[in-house]
């Protein structure tokens, strides 16, 4: 997948602007294809080389990435794939994401990918990776325990979790992971993450410059390309989008929160927009901003993975710091943003997301803003109904 | 649905344990009137109740809460209470129920529930726990630990999963002596730990009677109600004495070839949580067709011990480390289920397995088809697949739910025949 | 005197409804009020349906028209669309100021609405879950029992024993009804159930919304009066029902059309 | 000959069938079908008298009646009680030789069951906590469209561009099918739609069960061409229909009497259900 390194670098040059507003379309198609041509043609060009996908939300690409493979996100199948097989295996009230990844397993579109990693993020997830690892034994399936609590004995598992899944990633490549290589990982990472931060930065500021459904296909577009390639687009993107023609417009500031697994269609992203709402935060990408900063390149490569894991990774619903509330993470996002309303887009059925709602609605209450809850399923082909109240909700906050 | 109840055994014991749960919740109302004991909440799977003992603390379990009230018909109140609050329809109804108590004041018995000393959140398997006791301490404003317990992922705990375990329980310890006020008896500790290999070994040996034929309990309803002193008193000479005489009582029903049923027709393995707003109902379909359960699951996630685990004396800290890792359903992964219910369905002699669906609990149910498709296609082992909920009344449809499981020993039934019948050819 | 309309284009029907405001800042005047099948063509049902809302005058009498409801997008010769919510709160709090929620039981959906004091949205949530809780699901009971529609309100009202549904999934909920009719329930009794369980449902949206001691009830099945008896003692609050309740989403975007005509000029 | 009767009370019709045995074999005498209604009991009564006028046997000479169906319980008359399920699979065994899976749609239930050599159930699977491919989905579908029961099958055949279907709730399909009609998209389509949805979330359940040939459709659906058709393309394989499939519960339940009245009947379920069904 190379969209925008094969363009000429000159900045702002109409040639360069057309160029890059197709990519977001190109991205677009990158991220839905589920023959996953890219990472077919990455291990063309890398004889030999194996590729790691992993369940949301989050995973140590680092370590995949140091031992050569190429890591992708497993994101559901979206509206793309009929379930024909799955509901076979997972019954009534399991969300789509669990359903349509079992559906990919069943009608072999995982076939690109030497193995899965699955982590504690819900119950639903760590089961399915255990009846994945019962119908596909010749595939390397593995499961992380990140743990749910911050103690210095945390981050010492950790590692030594890093350290059982390392063994593992060596035997799947043959060779071992060697300490620079891994620092030299962290490094990529380090850069794309912080891009990523500066591209959501630019978005709170100035929305007009970049819709929410494009930032979300710049971002997670990287999730199914080399991290270098997605560098270099990122790189490219924060050239061209300050130059990029567009003009404020009459909207309300909103924070989007609880899509970090399932995903909205981006047709329902679009609507939020065109409904009359700014997207200024989110966590639709959550995963390429997991830490609140880098990580350090001093020291022991695994342990500096662990202890950001364990001390420096941003709050999710899958992911507990009860020191630091999740609420109080939510209303931080809120202030910085200057957000005048928060959207609740929580995916059918996801139970860590129903839990939070209670709290976050409290929280949000609190703080005298008005929100809106959205349930959705990745899945979805008509959107009247959710039309119907993204509308309500914009008119009772404009209409005098 | 005009079908007379068979008629279940009910022995003494079944009284003695109503005694002794009462008991455990007049001692939880005077802790709520004097701060005394101290109390702590804790999940019933793999709970660490020997731990409490060294306090002299009791433990308290949300989920016996919400269970006693969905087989008392008291859950719905409750879970729309919770549900008005934000709760989706979707999420665990446990925790909607216990939730729901807590700002209605409802008890199952009546009594007062007293404010934990402490949250210990030991989640084991249970990521819904996780949510559940983090939203408790905010509700009761009580201090929360998150016991992290890493979850099964290959066949036995690595030394640093124990490792880990083992600190945490030592910083549990710690917190507690701070938060009581009082030094913690590690010789009581021990004692309990003790107590509680007495009882897993008795424990034990019930559940093996269940290989006779007939059963002399039933290994899903009976073993149900066992369960409650298995996790309040398992620590305590009490619990040692229960399970003594439960055993005793159970060893004369088999050597007099009582069981549960006069004629014990099906011998069926349970797997999942019963649904405790219908229990009785949803028994009597089992009765009708004088199904014994010699097996379950369910019983096994305060502990698994029918396979030779026991709480170690002589390392206590270890052992309970390891039972809160491996020696508890929740805690195991998937693929060690399907075993654990093949090697009863084998040793137990079943003649097949019943999967009761809960919409709350998705620890037990994502997966289900494929479990069902392990045994019914790899293990050629007859399975039926029912759906409701362990605590919503809302979730229960008696009429489909009889029809299949009338289908089900229809064919059992079909298939008992026609092999006689070979066997007289 | 200007004159503005209201169309509701609705799944069902298309209802419009013509007001006028004679002097700048007095309340408007409901001049008249029409009603079409919608069938696939929104425009020419909402022209027939305001063809009667207009008594007398014509459509270049009207200075703004207000498109609400589920087709109003397909509705060309709309000023402004505004959704079924935001109207149903308006015309409510026209007709009742001192209600402070709406309940509106559609045919497919059941909506709770919280109203502010100047008729605005403050929160709402719709049945998302339980289908049991909609209109159409008591007709297709009714079709079940043999009951006309029209007669099932009153019906219920004589009830002995209400036989409560419990499933909160439609069609468990009907194999509910046929258990209780096989067991030999009463039609009555059944009838009240089931409004019985919509009332406690409705209750239960309108707690998450915010339920004071005053409710309006609009929507086809505000009609039936062994519902708004159900309503009126499962939650013990005042149930007010404008006697032209299906109006009431039209008059809201009437009220809407005018305030944008008055920011306008 | 020996006569026995099946009575199917199902949630929305209730089926009737007369079977005669003698020298030259079993065969089916008489069928009667009418709506369940509100009151069950009358149902079945109605249905019987009629199976027996149709084939002007005398009540009194039916040697034995077998209830089946959701109402088989409120069967005054019937001498004991077995499922569907059961039921079904002996049915198509009997008028269907060589069926080992049978695809029933019925009002409020859609089952796939695998059939023995010997029309045993070898296993089953019913749909969940949901209606999907019901007659009762159906039904709905066809009120929103605004079109007779009997037209959608034969309307979803003629679909060019079947429009997709997310949900398959009984009650929310209808607002799905309202925003198509919204956007204007021909009704083929639409029906064609959501007969694909329920064909491919049918199959995806039924799998559970193993899907071998020959694969028989029973119950009332199994008259909408259209279903049939989709059911056949999600599943590749040729399914068999018989005009008597509406009735094959019915049947079923019949053979099951006349193996009652041939064999002396020692300890059985049956009986047992039977005897306490009465009290």
């Amino acid at each position: 997948m190379t969209y925008v390194t094969s363009l000429p670098p000159a900045q702002g040059d109409y040639y360069f602007m057309k160029e890059f507003e197709r990519t977001f379309d190109s991205l677009y198609e990158g991220m839905q294809d589920l023959s996953f041509a890219g990472v077919r043609r990455w291990k063309e060009l890398h004889p030999g080389a194996k590729s790691v996908a992993f369940f949301p939300v989050y995973a140590p690409v680092e370590l995949v990435h140091a031992a050569g493979m190429l890591p992708v996100l497993l994101s559901g199948a979206g509206d793309r794939l009929d379930i024909q097989h799955a509901d076979s295996r997972f019954g009534s009230f399991i969300c789509s994401i669990i359903k349509t990844t079992m559906e990919m397993a069943m009608t072999r579109h995982l076939e690109p990918f030497d193995g899965l990693l699955f982590s504690s993020i819900c119950d639903s997830a760590r089961n399915l990776c255990f009846v994945i690892k019962r119908n596909y034994p010749q595939m390397y399936v593995d499961f992380l325990h990140l743990p749910h609590s911050t103690s210095d004995s945390s981050v010492e598992f950790l590692e030594q979790e890093y350290h059982r899944i390392i063994i593992e990633l060596e035997r799947l490549g043959g060779a071992p992971i060697q300490p620079a290589a891994l620092r030299h990982s962290i490094a990529l990472y380090n850069i794309q993450r912080s891009l990523v931060r500066k591209l959501y930065e630019l978005r709170a500021q100035s929305p007009h410059l970049l819709r929410a459904w494009e930032s979300y296909v710049l971002i997670r577009s990287g999730n199914f390309m080399p991290v270098e390639e997605h560098i270099e687009i990122l790189k490219q993107a924060l050239d061209y989008l300050p130059t990029r023609p567009g003009k404020k417009r009459d909207a309300i500031r909103v924070v989007i929160e609880g899509a970090f697994c399932e995903q909205p269609p981006l047709e329902l992203i679009r609507l939020l927009e065109n409904a009359g709402c700014d997207v200024v935060e989110d966590d639709l990408a959550i995963a390429q901003r997991w830490f609140t900063d880098d990580v350090p390149l001093s020291g022991d490569a695994v342990h500096a993975l662990a202890e950001s894991y364990v001390h420096r990774s941003v709050y999710s619903s899958v992911r507990h710091d009860f020191s630091k509330p999740r609420w109080e993470g939510l209303a931080e996002k809120v202030r910085s943003t200057r957000a005048e309303a928060v959207i609740l887009l929580i995916a059918k059925f996801c139970e860590p997301a129903y839990f939070d709602f209670v709290l976050f609605k409290k929280k949000v209450d609190e703080m005298g803003l008005p929100h809106l809850l959205l349930e959705f399923e990745e899945k979805l082909f008509t959107f009247d109904r959710l039309r119907t109240e993204v509308e309500t909700f914009v008119e009772s906050l404009v209409f005098d | 649905m005009a079908e007379k109840p068979v008629s279940e055994y009910r022995g003494s014991i079944h009284q003695q344990q109503k005694d002794l749960m009462l008991d455990w919740y007049q001692h939880l109302d005077h802790a709520a009137e004097t701060g005394d004991p101290p109390t702590v909440s804790m999940m019933i799977s793999g709970n660490c109740v020997e731990l409490l003992e060294g306090f002299g603390a009791i433990p308290q379990y949300p989920e016996v809460n919400a269970l006693q009230l969905a087989i008392r018909h008291q859950s719905l109140e409750p879970i729309l209470a919770a549900e008005e609050m934000g709760y989706a329809g979707d999420n665990c109804a446990y925790v909607k129920a216990d939730i729901g108590c807590m700002l209605k004041g409802i008890t199952p018995t009546g009594g007062r529930l007293p404010k934990p000393t402490l949250v210990l959140c030991n989640f084991v398997g249970c990521n819904t726990y996780v949510k559940w006791f983090e939203h408790v301490a905010a509700f009761t404003g009580a201090p929360l630990f998150v016991l992290d317990v890493p979850f099964l992922r290959n066949d036995t705990p690595s030394q640093a999963d124990i490792d880990y375990v083992v600190r945490q329980l030592k910083e549990v310890v710690g917190q507690m002596e701070e938060l009581i006020g009082r030094k913690f008896d590690y010789d009581r500790f021990r004692q309990s730990v003790a107590y509680s290999s007495e009882v897993e070994d008795l424990w034990s040996q019930i559940k093996h009677l269940a290989k006779n034929s007939p059963s002399p309990f039933d290994a899903y309803f009976d073993a149900i109600t066992l369960m409650g002193p298995l996790y309040v008193y398992r620590g305590k000479r009490e619990g040692v004495e229960f399970f003594r005489a439960a055993l005793n009582e159970l060893q004369q029903k088999v050597k007099a070839g009582e069981g549960v049923y006069d004629q014990e027709r099906f011998r069926v393995v349970v797997e999942g949580p019963p649904p405790y707003p219908y229990f009785r109902t949803f028994r009597d379909m089992f009765a009708s067709w004088k199904a014994v359960a010699v097996a379950s699951t369910y019983s096994t996630v305060g502990g698994l011990w029918e396979f030779g685990f026991r709480h170690d004396a002589k390392n206590p800290f270890e052992s309970v480390a390891m039972h809160m890792l491996a020696q508890n359903v929740t805690n195991r992964n998937y693929l060690q289920r399907y075993d654990q219910i093949r090697r009863y369905v084998q040793e137990w002699n079943a003649d097949g397995v019943i999967i009761h669906f809960v919409k709350s609990c998705r620890l037990f149910s994502a997966g289900q088809g494929d479990m069902r498709d392990y045994f019914t296609k790899q293990l050629g082992v007859p399975t039926l697949y029912i759906e409701s909920d362990l605590e919503d009344p809302r979730y229960f449809a008696e009429a489909q739910t009889k029809n299949r499981i009338d289908a089900f020993f229809e064919s059992l039934e079909h298939a008992k025949r026609t092999a006689t019948h070979a066997v007289g050819a | 005197m200007p004159l503005v309309a209201g169309i509701d284009c609705g799944s069902g029907f298309t209802k419009a409804l013509v007001a006028a405001q004679d002097a700048p800042g007095s309340d408007l005047r409901i001049l008249g009020r029409g009603r079409a099948r919608s069938g696939i063509n929104v425009d020419q049902a909402a022209e027939e349906a305001l063809e009667q809302a207009l008594v007398g005058n014509t459509r270049s009498d009207l200075s703004y028209i207000a498109a609400t409801g589920f087709g109003r997008y397909n509705l060309s010769f709309r000023d402004i669309a505004i959704t079924e919510i935001t109207t149903a709160a308006r015309g409510a709090f026209f007709l009742f100021p001192r209600a402070g929620a709406v309940l509106d039981i559609g045919s497919q959906t059941t909506r709770a609405i919280a109203v502010k004091d100047n008729g605005r949205v403050n929160t709402f949530k719709s049945n998302d879950k339980c289908a049991a809780g909609s209109g159409m699901f008591i007709a297709r009971a009714a079709k079940y029992l043999e009951v006309p529609l029209e007669q099932v309100g009153e019906l219920s009202l004589h009830a002995a024993h209400a036989h409560p549904i419990s499933s909160v999934c439609a069609v468990l909920a009907e194999s509910e009804i046929i258990n209780h009719v096989s067991s030999g329930v009463s039609v009555e009794d059944i009838l009240r159930g089931i409004h019985d369980s919509l009332a406690d449902r409705a209750g239960a949206l309108l707690k998450r919304v915010g339920l004071k001691d005053e409710l309006t009830f609009i929507g086809g099945v505000a009609h039936q009066w062994g519902m708004v008896r159900a309503l009126e003692q499962r939650l013990n609050v005042k149930v007010n029902v404008a006697e032209d309740c299906e109006y009431v989403c039209a008059l809201g975007a009437a009220v809407l059309g005018l305030r944008r005509l008055a920011s306008r000029n | 000959m020996r006569i026995a009767a099946g009575v199917d009370v199902g949630s929305t019709q209730t089926k009737a069938v007369l079977i005669g045995a003698n020298g030259d074999g079993v065969k089916v005498l008489s069928r009667s079908l009418i709506d369940t209604g509100a009151n069950v009991r009358k149902a079945a009564e109605k249905a019987f008298d009629e199976c027996c006028q149709a084939a002007g046997i005398a009540q009194a000479d039916v040697g034995f009646v077998v209830g089946t169906g959701y109402g088989r319980y409120n069967i005054s008359f019937g001498h004991t009680q077995m499922t569907e399920i059961s039921c079904h699979a002996r049915g198509a065994h009997f008028l269907c030789p060589g069926t080992r899976t049978v695809i029933d749609m019925g009002g409020q239930d859609a089952k796939a069951i695998g059939v023995g050599p010997s029309g045993e159930v070898l296993d089953f699977v019913m749909n969940d906590k949901c209606a999907a491919g019901t007659g009762r989905f159906l039904a709905n579908a066809a009120e929103v469209m605004g079109i007779g029961l009997d037209d959608i099958g034969p309307l979803s055949l003629r679909a060019t561009r079947p429009v997709k279907i997310a949900t398959v709730c009984t009650v929310f399909v209808e607002s799905d099918i309202l925003s198509y009609l919204s956007q204007g998209k021909k009704p083929e389509d639409i029906m064609g739609g959501v007969h694909l949805a329920i064909a491919k979330r049918t199959m995806s359940l039924a799998r559970r069960v193993n899907i071998e040939p020959l694969v028989t459709m029973t119950g009332g659906v199994a008259r909408n061409i259209g279903m049939v058709r989709a059911l056949e393309t999600v599943l590749g394989q040729k399914i068999i229909v018989t005009p008597d499939a509406q009735f094959m519960g019915a049947v079923g339940a019949a053979l099951f009497s006349l193996e009652k009245l041939g064999e002396s009947f020692e300890s059985s379920v049956w009986r047992e259900h039977a005897v306490s069904s009465r009290d």
